[in-house]
């Protein structure tokens, strides 16, 4: 009797334990949001390796619980990716969302977001409207917008290769951001507009268009396209001969497309969100992408991994700052943060009333013919405050 | 006035000429048969009469009104129905099944999205009138496609009937079936005639002497002799387009069919 | 009158309970936005099948009409003042059976592999149009940022009971298709389905039936696609993009829609969930996702309620051939 | 508008049209005698593409260009024996959807095998530059392309109208029992068209594969023109594809004067335009279950 009395007792202190351990390490639940099949596949492998690596630099927990990642494919659709970060919330009551590699996804996972009360930290697309008017009190944006890299590059353009503009646009709303932004920049800096062409959506074939800008007699090609769209209109330039007639601005240039090009086709400037060697850290980060992900399509730190990590390295430190993973609070303390070890030159500032990070952008020029990884020479780094649109350029409330 | 009249009527595949320049009318009583060897145009002859193919050129009368370029179910209200050389009937649909879909059309059901079927009984009874006339009431339930090669052939003419026809076209009614069956499906024209105009299209040339008023042949796409079965018997080119020049002896077997 | 069998072995009945009971189950009850895609899915699948299985029409770009349902919902949310939705969800049918009557009229004639390449068309002219008008469509940022009012002063804002207001859609769209498709005209579909020529010759002016039935279906497509635009509160015009109308194609073959009247839901509730599963466990889930397609036609191309049908059948066959022999052998006595 | 501009673009439009054209042939021929919708075709174009990028990487590029087709051709020959010849003769949409579920699956598998970035390739040495008369510039790559699309499709014109193979993969469209009633093998006779038009994505892959820039998902992109200009040029008439392949990029190359936007539109709604006026496409002979009565 006394033996089945003492079994009894020892394990109801196991279960008490057990139930304590459990609740104290109750895990963080972290939704991440991006493309894991079509064709921004490779930009979301980026963007989650940095994710990974920021959650490894915080030992893989925060407020002593552990961090547990759910990862959803957005399929670069906005629809798919709406409903999964729904079905998180709902089911998981998963509170924190990273990720996003097109605008369209940004816009819709932050809009679930808003309705069902999670944070979002939108970590790759630069249309202007995620912090304007698509803006929300539980949306956050790590990388610059349009309004930041064409301003921050217009002045050194119109000064060092050309006064005649020739817009090529990408004929969808971030594209359209980006030429807005050139010409209202056309008469500070003394330059004037030649001529525009724009390039619808998912074109594989550039030639139509590329002629239109081949003898337009322009200084100056002010490129707003990105994606596959980018590579290929980069690669089909070096066909047309269009870097020996004319200098060529990206408004915003990702490394993975100048490594795309091959060598000898290079030769376009571009105001880059990132540049990996600028700091030793930011080195030393690529190195550690390189040993840990041999098979990335990049083992250089850029774009995407960089903002992965940024926005994790945020979300991250404001919890810890709030001591609570109650959203309104993290808002709070993410609202106004600064983050010093950034590994860029100059800290990272979330500015409160519009949740757009703001940190530093560099403008470079792919070397011809230059093999390896060193493929860019940076020309001038920026600072983004600088150019970044004030409250009455982008009136929002994100109280309501 | 005759009741079913063709004006040069031509259909070119082509170079081919399938129907050359046929000019014939049809009138009121009796049974009509179209003969002719293979590939003479009898089956095109009918796809034109009843819409299927447009001619090239010609036109087609029906009581006297031009229904040349009419689709199939256009002509069809008009009463002229066909049956099909291969029998073309419903397969996975039950006997009934397939009687019935003439039945919906003619009470006007064909638009019809929100009646019970079950429970329409003038569309009932009025099929159950064509199952008793064909005698397949037995098998009402059983789906066409498991039926035998004559009884194919007698649904496909009943479901013709079911349009209520003042003229009837038989494609080869009697093709491919064994000797028994195409005595069943012999008698069952017979008594057809009574009420409505048959035009047939045959190769057995004891049933197209054995019933026929009036005999066409056909060849090449156009007429080679029109007249009553004696006339037609005795005619010179019908011989030669036969037989292709046989010896004086074999006319006589081979015209009157006992050498089959 | 239906007696109390066969109302027990009417699909109707369990499918009526499961979608019922669906946010009240363990587990996946949670999952209600799931849920109410299934829904929408199956009225998608329904309507669809109307064409594919009863008319034997292969349309690959219904995507299309679902789409224009979309975009109707969101355009008159956007810009109409009162966030009540009963217009919208109204111009949701009227916009997916308006575009199917005009392109039904220029296709009622074509069959086979013309009908498909060109609903193929069809759905890509929308896609381009639903992907590059900016300014009205949102191009590929889509439309977002809806709200659902109420309909008809109903409150249909949180999904519990936007689930319901699904389900009811649901039902009456599965009486009307069934009534339908039991109805004298779905006996002439059926029956065009396998033998136009002699249809025709019965008098069933075949090509308007084809249009008819066409714009039905697009009306319930629409009808779907406003649902579905609700339900996430945005349109976006991946929808419309031919690749996507492959996926109630799928849903429609592997429940058995061309067997049976069931089947569009049955394929719907597997196919959609599979996707939903498979996708958050496997990167590469889009090689079982093509596997899949293949697989269905190879051995199941009649659906799982097809291989239903065929045992049922095949009883037939056995029950018909051994009284038809009796019945043989009494017919050639009576003649000889 | 300048006249060079609008020269340069029909020139466009006729070296876009011939390298479409190359593709519409593989789809027609598979379309005409195994009557079947290959959705596949663009994948094949895909592998072209790839197989060349990563041959002419590790040896030259005139081995990429031989090789990449030949294996093509071999994946195809695969590709027709285990799957497509299972569904000739069935519902049309069993042709579509089992090579369009094969599309699908084989696409995650190029994503497995070469990753998920895009690639470039190189131009060769010898045709690099432009060609320039006055102000009328033209890339001279592209020009030895549009050559090559030609001398193919010369090539696939003579061998259907000049050899007995091609006498009988032609009547094989007309009647395909009287192909077999001839004695002639069908199924053989169907697999070598298939093997044939996989030939063909594969060479047109090669051509794709320098000109757009090689990313996965490039083969729905290519399959859209491809299959409309078959139709529009009439089902298995090697004429009527290339006419009708010249006829579609030089209207979509011009479009962009008027609607740039909107381009993609054209070729769809010029399909919708023949067909309604002439079922069976500008040459086509022969409809496949395409109308009822006419």
């Amino acid at each position: 009797m006394k033996n089945k009395l003492l079994f009894f007792s020892l394990t109801l202190i196991a279960l008490v334990v057990f139930s304590l351990v459990v609740t104290a390490q109750e895990p963080v639940k972290i939704g991440i949001v991006s493309p894991k099949s079509g064709n921004y596949a490779d930009h979301g492998e980026m963007e989650r390796i940095g994710m990974y690596l920021a959650v490894e630099d915080f030992g893989g927990k925060v407020l002593g619980r552990p961090i547990e990642l759910i990862e959803v494919d957005s399929e670069t659709n906005p629809d798919i990716a709406s409903r999964r970060t729904k079905t998180l919330i709902e089911a998981q009551d998963v509170k924190f969302f990273l990720g996003a590699v097109s605008s369209s996804v940004g816009i819709a996972v932050g809009s679930v977001c808003h309705e069902l009360g999670s944070i979002y930290i939108c970590t790759n697309a630069n249309s202007d409207t995620i912090t304007g008017v698509d803006a929300n009190k539980h949306t956050f944006r790590v990388p610059p917008n349009m309004a930041i890299l064409v301003r921050g590059a217009a002045k050194y353009v119109a000064e060092n290769l050309g006064k005649k503009w020739y817009f090529v646009t990408h004929d969808y709303s971030w594209g359209w951001s980006g030429t807005e932004w050139g010409r209202k920049m056309l008469d500070k800096v003394g330059a004037v507009e030649v001529g525009e062409v724009k390039i619808p959506m998912n074109t594989r074939d550039m030639s139509s268009y590329l002629l239109q800008l081949v003898n337009s007699g322009a200084d100056v090609a002010c490129v707003t396209v990105g994606g596959f769209d980018g590579i290929a209109l980069y690669n089909q330039m070096g066909e047309f001969g269009i870097f020996d007639k004319m200098k060529v601005w990206w408004t915003l240039a990702d490394y993975p497309d100048s490594y795309a090009i091959p060598p000898e086709q290079r030769g376009r400037y571009g105001m880059m969100e990132i540049y990996w060697k600028a700091t030793p850290e930011l080195i030393e980060f690529s190195k550690r992408i390189h040993d840990k992900y041999p098979g990335a399509i990049a083992n250089v730190t850029e774009t995407n991994s960089y903002h992965g990590w940024l926005g994790m390295k945020a979300l991250l430190t404001a919890i810890e700052k709030a001591g609570t993973t109650d959203v309104d609070s993290v808002i709070k303390s993410l609202e106004g943060l600064i983050i010093c070890d950034n590994k860029q030159p100059d800290p990272t500032y979330i500015r409160p009333w519009d949740h757009q990070f703001i940190d530093t952008m560099f403008f470079g020029h792919d070397i011809p013919g230059a093999e390896g990884d060193d493929i860019t020479e940076v020309l001038f780094t920026a600072p983004c405050k600088d150019f970044a649109r004030t409250m009455t350029e982008n009136p929002i409330d994100l109280t309501k | 006035m005759d009741l079913l009249r063709t004006e040069n009527l031509t259909k070119k595949f082509g170079e081919l000429i399938a129907v050359n320049d046929v000019n014939i009318s049809i009138q009121e009583e009796g049974i009509l048969s179209i003969i002719g060897p293979n590939g003479a145009g009898k089956t095109t002859f009918f796809n034109l009469l009843t819409g299927y193919l447009k001619p090239t050129s010609g036109k087609v009368f029906l009581k006297g009104e031009d229904i040349t370029n009419l689709a199939p179910y256009d002509i069809v209200h008009k009463k002229l129905s066909r049956s099909f050389q291969i029998a073309s009937y419903f397969p996975e649909f039950t006997i009934f099944e397939n009687i019935q879909m003439g039945v919906f059309n003619r009470l006007g059901y064909s638009y019809n999205y929100f009646a019970n079927i079950n429970k329409l009984k003038d569309v009932h009874k009025e099929t159950e009138k064509y199952m008793k006339m064909l005698d397949l009431t037995e098998q009402k339930e059983m789906k066409a496609k498991f039926l035998s090669h004559g009884d194919k052939k007698i649904l496909d003419i009943a479901m013709c009937l079911t349009v209520e026809p003042e003229i009837l076209l038989l494609d080869e009614p009697t093709s491919g079936v064994s000797g028994t069956e195409s005595t069943k499906v012999f008698n069952f024209i017979k008594n057809l005639s009574k009420k409505m105009k048959i035009v047939i299209v045959e190769h057995d040339m004891d049933i197209v002497f054995s019933i026929s008023d009036r005999v066409v042949v056909l060849a090449q796409g156009s007429i080679l002799a029109d007249g009553t079965v004696e006339e037609v018997r005795k005619n010179e080119d019908v011989q030669k387009a036969y037989l292709g020049g046989f010896t004086e002896g074999g006319y006589e077997d081979a015209i009157s069919g006992k050498s089959k | 009158m239906k007696t109390k069998n066969n109302i027990l072995q009417d699909p109707y009945l369990y499918i009526f309970i499961i979608f019922l009971v669906y946010p009240f189950l363990p587990y996946i009850g949670k999952y209600r936005s799931v849920g109410t895609e299934l829904l929408i899915w199956s009225i998608f699948a329904l309507s669809f099948n109307l064409v594919l299985g009863y008319s034997g029409l292969p349309s690959f770009g219904h995507g299309a009409f679902f789409g224009v349902g979309t975009y109707a919902v969101a355009l008159t949310l956007l810009h109409l003042t009162s966030k009540d939705v009963t217009i919208s969800l109204i111009l949701a049918a009227f916009f997916g059976g308006l575009f199917t009557f005009f392109y039904g009229f220029i296709i009622k004639k074509k069959r086979g592999i013309y009908f498909s390449l060109l609903t193929v068309a069809f759905s890509q002219i929308l896609y381009v149009i639903g992907f590059r008008w900016d300014e009205v469509t949102g191009g590929e940022t889509g439309i977002t940022g809806l709200q659902r009012g109420g309909f008809l002063g109903i409150q249909i804002n949180n999904p519990i009971t936007y689930y319901y207001f699904v389900f009811v859609l649901f039902v009456i769209t599965l009486l009307v298709i069934r009534k339908i498709s039991n109805s004298p005209v779905g006996k002439v579909l059926l029956a065009l389905k396998q033998d136009e020529k002699r249809a025709q010759y019965l008098g069933f002016n075949t090509e308007r039936q084809v249009w008819f039935i066409f714009t039905i279906s697009g009306i319930f497509a629409g009808l779907a696609g406003g649902l579905h635009g609700l339900l996430h509160l945005s349109a976006f015009s991946d929808t419309l993009h031919w690749t996507k109308s492959g996926d109630v194609v799928m849903a429609t073959l592997l429940g058995g829609g061309l067997a049976n009247f069931y089947g569009p839901i049955v394929g719907a509730i597997i196919f959609i969930s599979a996707r939903e599963i498979l996708s958050s466990f496997w990167d590469n889930w889009l090689l079982l996702y093509g596997l899949a397609f293949v697989v269905i036609i190879l051995f199941i191309p009649t659906g799982l309620l097809g291989i239903v049908e065929r045992i049922r059948e095949k009883k037939h066959f056995e029950q018909f051939n051994n009284n038809r022999n009796n019945i043989g052998s009494k017919n050639t006595q009576e003649i000889t | 508008m300048n006249t060079t501009l609008c020269l340069a673009l029909l020139f466009n439009g006729i070296v876009l049209g011939l390298i479409w054209s190359v593709i519409a042939i593989g789809f027609s021929l598979v379309l005409g005698v195994g009557q079947t919708i290959n959705f596949a075709h663009g994948l094949l174009f895909t592998f072209g593409a790839y197989f060349f990028f990563s041959i002419s990487r590790n040896t030259s590029f005139w081995i990429a260009v031989i090789a990449a087709p030949i294996l093509v051709a071999i994946m195809s020959l695969f590709l027709e024996v285990v799957l497509v010849r299972r569904v000739y003769g069935q519902d049309p949409l069993f042709g579509l959807l089992i090579t369009f579920g094969f599309a699908i699956a084989m696409e995650e598998v190029i994503r497995m095998v070469w990753g998920k970035a895009a690639y470039s390739v190189s131009t060769p040495i010898f045709a690099r530059g432009q060609l320039i008369l006055g102000n009328f510039v033209y890339s001279r790559f592209r020009i030895l392309l549009a050559l090559f699309a030609l001398t193919i499709l010369l090539l696939v014109l003579w061998f259907m109208s000049k050899t007995s193979f091609g006498a009988i993969v032609k009547a094989g469209m007309f009647n395909s029992e009287m192909i077999s009633a001839l004695g002639h093998n069908l199924p053989l006779l169907r697999t070598l068209v298939f093997v044939m038009g996989g030939l063909l994505a594969g060479l047109a892959g090669v051509i794709g594969a320098p000109l757009w820039s090689i990313k996965s998902g490039m083969g729905t992109d290519v399959l859209m023109p491809g299959f409309i200009i078959a139709l529009i040029g009439g089902l298995g008439s090697i004429k009527g594809t290339i006419i009708g392949g010249l006829l579609v990029g030089i209207t979509t190359s011009l479009a962009v004067l008027v609607i740039p936007r909107f381009t993609d539109i054209i070729p769809y709604v010029m399909l919708i335009a023949v067909l309604f006026y002439k079922p069976k496409g500008l040459y086509g002979e022969v409809t496949i279950l395409g109308e009822v009565r006419e």
